[in-house]
């Protein structure tokens, strides 16, 4: 990364950058958070609250997980979905205590396809569920954690 | 206040792909400290991205993000020179944001 | 010669070809002594005194799989062996399922670690145990099915118990800690690992 | 085919691959999630913190980092720290990186050695200026290859004690550095254990340090990877900028010599 071009934005300058950028301030504030969807405790939960239940398997969902994880501080999941019409990406791990880990809304001309990195209590499914021309479609994908170093 | 995320935006045959690292603590909640005490969740919730004005990504996030986030993803219709802002929020109302000027 | 011997007296050999080993071997043990003493500051349980070497560690204190002396190696086993404390009950079989859990841990003896709690032998950072653990080191052998193949006869088990309370009366300089030995673990555990490696039931031996 | 959630989810069991394939296998998909990792380092974040932390004015005496000299002259940095830890006429004594820091800390910007070295590791919000200063150093050292002379007799001396301490044994578990990393092709649970005392395992495990760890979500300075060992090892705790720490370094870094460095790096 070029640190010349590291443009940090100090104190203050948030907001003038913002409208600069030209997003009122008030709707990047504003940005919806789906707390029932977070807070939902279970896989099952957590797809109630994004109104996903009925979602049907898909193999147009690929899921670039490891196998195995060195560590589930930090684990590296890519989606990418073929689905035509993908508007949004979300993350689960199943047996995460808060299983909905992230979710993405992809607008026209976003690619359907990111990549970022989960927390993983333990062993999981990581479900990836995709919304596709207004209708919901998941895949899976088992992630082992394994337990690692010496002080244990 | 934050420190500034790290963001790499580079254009290639008009698709624009952005790599960005934030710089945060993101707790669950669930940890304890050494004394025994539960240390508060504090995470990203919303993430946006923008090119020259226009969303190109929203995001949500609770607390199973890794710590010292890092996301990538793409899109068209941006060209060499334009601006990318990343800016977050998390639980506790501190915001930051950056640009990077795509290369 | 093996690899590392050969490097090590290959830098050792350049730098006193170019004149320039500063100090004779008995000195730089010396002052490397001297050095961690000044170098160390005592926390929780770890007290400056775990700087002080008995002489199993001071003869141990070469590389790897460089070989002690044969009489020197041998009066060390002898010694070492003389330190077994066997149970006074005379049984050398606990629970597997406690050793099981003895085996995972890693704790124990850091000054991180609180002494009042039990210290684990993390048998699985060296050794290959069972088929459901696969994130095992290979320090050690591979103990997988370490009784089905040898039986839990009394002379088994007998070894097996000492192996554990100290390392070094059959392998002078092993790399395994001395358990019983240092007081890393209790009677109890030890002999709950000699079942996790001996029980038939116990998954080492599936 | 397409099958419901909700009947998926019912149904779920864990299809158990047998064990000698997953033996096998595990090494391989342990690459592959290091391989994953390499893309997006934060311990970026860390560089520039601390190319802020040497620019800055600060201390009682309000100058920067810039006019310390980490061996190359005042204020260069580019390929200084390949050539840590050396002797420094100015000090009379064989220093590492963070020592250096420290001595420049206390002659030139005038804080008190106490002050100095208050956090030499960071933990979350308490944050180690040295991890920062040194993540951004080391890698104004990326690409260089590791030249550590041992020119001065009391360079030579740090060798010798550091390799001494190397095969030290002590403590409840009779642990010495050697006895996890004197050999080649070991692993600690499914940690590769570089061998220290083949040049390659020593290039290999010296020049990706400082690194993120993942594990800890902070970077780790080379200190701290001493300091840590021995923790693990049973010793009492290791002084920072002590001399068994600058012996030791210069011990595995001129061991090293020859390789490229190449931190700070990304590890579990």
């Amino acid at each position: 990364m070029n640190r010349s071009r590291r443009n940090a934005v100090k104190a203050g300058g948030v907001l003038a950058l913002l409208v600069a950028a030209g997003i009122r301030p008030a709707l990047a504030q504003g940005q919806q958070w789906n707390q029932a969807a977070f807070a939902g405790k279970t896989l099952k939960d957590a797809l109630a609250a994004l109104g996903a239940q009925g979602a049907a398997t898909s193999d147009a969902i690929v899921i670039k997980a490891p196998e195995i994880a060195e560590n589930g501080a930090v684990v590296p999941v890519g989606v990418e979905s073929k689905l035509p019409g993908t508007q949004s990406i979300a993350l689960l791990v199943e047996k995460n205590p808060l299983p909905l880990a992230a979710s993405f809304d992809l607008p026209a001309g976003t690619e359907p396809s990111v990549t970022t990195r989960v927390k993983m209590g333990e062993s999981s499914d990581v479900y990836v569920l995709v919304k596709a021309d207004g209708k919901y479609y998941f895949a899976k994908k088992e992630v082992k954690i394994t337990i690692g170093g010496c002080g244990g | 206040m934050a420190d500034p995320m790290r963001i790499r935006v580079t254009e290639k045959d008009g698709l624009v792909t952005v790599r960005v690292l934030m710089s945060h603590e993101m707790e669950t909640g669930l940890r304890k400290d050494t004394s025994g005490n539960v240390v508060p969740a504090h995470f990203i919730r919303t993430v946006t991205a923008t090119c020259q004005g226009r969303v190109v990504l929203s995001a949500q996030w609770g607390t199973a993000v890794s710590k010292n986030p890092f996301l990538e993803f793409s899109f068209k219709g941006g060209k060499k020179g334009d601006k990318v802002v990343i800016t977050w929020e998390d639980n506790k109302g501190d915001r930051r944001a950056d640009e990077a000027v795509i290369s | 010669m093996s690899p590392r011997a050969a490097l090590s007296a290959a830098l050792l050999g350049a730098l006193v070809a170019a004149g320039c080993a500063t100090m004779s071997d008995e000195e730089a043990s010396r002052r490397a002594l001297e050095v961690m003493k000044a170098s160390f500051a005592e926390r929780g349980q770890a007290k400056l005194d775990r700087l002080d070497q008995d002489e199993t560690q001071r003869l141990c204190s070469i590389p790897p799989g460089s070989a002690l002396p044969k009489d020197v190696a041998g009066k060390l086993e002898k010694e070492n062996l003389a330190s077994i404390v066997y149970p006074a009950d005379g049984k050398l079989l606990g629970d597997w399922k406690a050793g099981e859990r003895v085996a995972q841990s890693g704790v124990g003896k850091q000054f991180s670690d609180d002494p009042k709690q039990p210290s684990g032998a993390n048998c699985y950072a060296c050794h290959q145990l069972s088929k459901q653990e696969i994130s095992f080191g290979t320090i050690g052998p591979s103990l997988y099915q370490y009784g089905k193949l040898r039986g839990a006869s009394a002379g088994i088990q007998r070894y097996t118990y000492g192996k554990i309370y100290n390392s070094n009366a059959f392998t002078a300089c092993s790399n395994m800690p001395r358990f019983g030995h240092k007081g890393i673990l209790t009677e109890q555990q030890m002999k709950d690992l000699t079942a996790l490696l001996l029980d038939p039931e116990s998954p080492v031996n599936k | 085919m397409k099958r419901s959630l909700a009947s998926l989810l019912a149904a779920a069991t864990l299809i158990a691959l047998p064990a000698a394939a997953l033996a096998q296998s595990t090494v391989d998909e342990i690459a592959k999630y290091r391989q994953q990792l390499q893309d997006g380092n934060p311990a970026e974040l860390w560089e520039a913190r601390g190319e802020d932390l040497w620019k800055q004015k600060r201390g009682p005496k309000n100058v920067s980092l810039e006019g310390c000299d980490l061996g190359k002259g005042p204020g260069v940095v580019k390929g200084a720290y390949a050539e840590l830890p050396r002797y420094f006429a100015d000090a009379d004594r064989v220093m590492d990186l963070e020592t250096r820091l420290v001595h420049c800390m206390v002659t030139q910007q005038g804080f008190s050695f106490a002050d100095a070295t208050r956090r030499p590791f960071g933990n979350g919000s308490s944050r180690s200026e040295f991890e920062a200063l040194a993540a951004w150093i080391t890698s104004e050292s990326k690409g260089v290859k590791m030249n550590v002379r041992l020119g001065h007799p009391k360079e030579r001396e740090a060798y010798q004690i550091g390799e001494k301490i190397f095969y030290f044994r002590g403590g409840p578990h009779d642990f010495a550095c050697a006895t996890c990393h004197g050999e080649t092709g070991k692993r600690i649970r499914l940690q590769d254990l570089p061998n220290l005392t083949d040049k390659a395992g020593a290039q290999l495990a010296y020049t990706t340090w400082p690194a993120y760890r993942v594990s800890q979500g902070e970077v780790r300075s080379f200190e701290w990877r001493l300091y840590d060992c021995f923790r693990q090892q049973r010793f009492p705790e290791l002084k920072f900028t002590s001399e068994a720490a600058i012996a030791l370094t210069t011990f595995l870094a001129r061991n090293a010599n020859g390789a490229e460095f190449n931190a700070p790096a990304i590890k579990r």
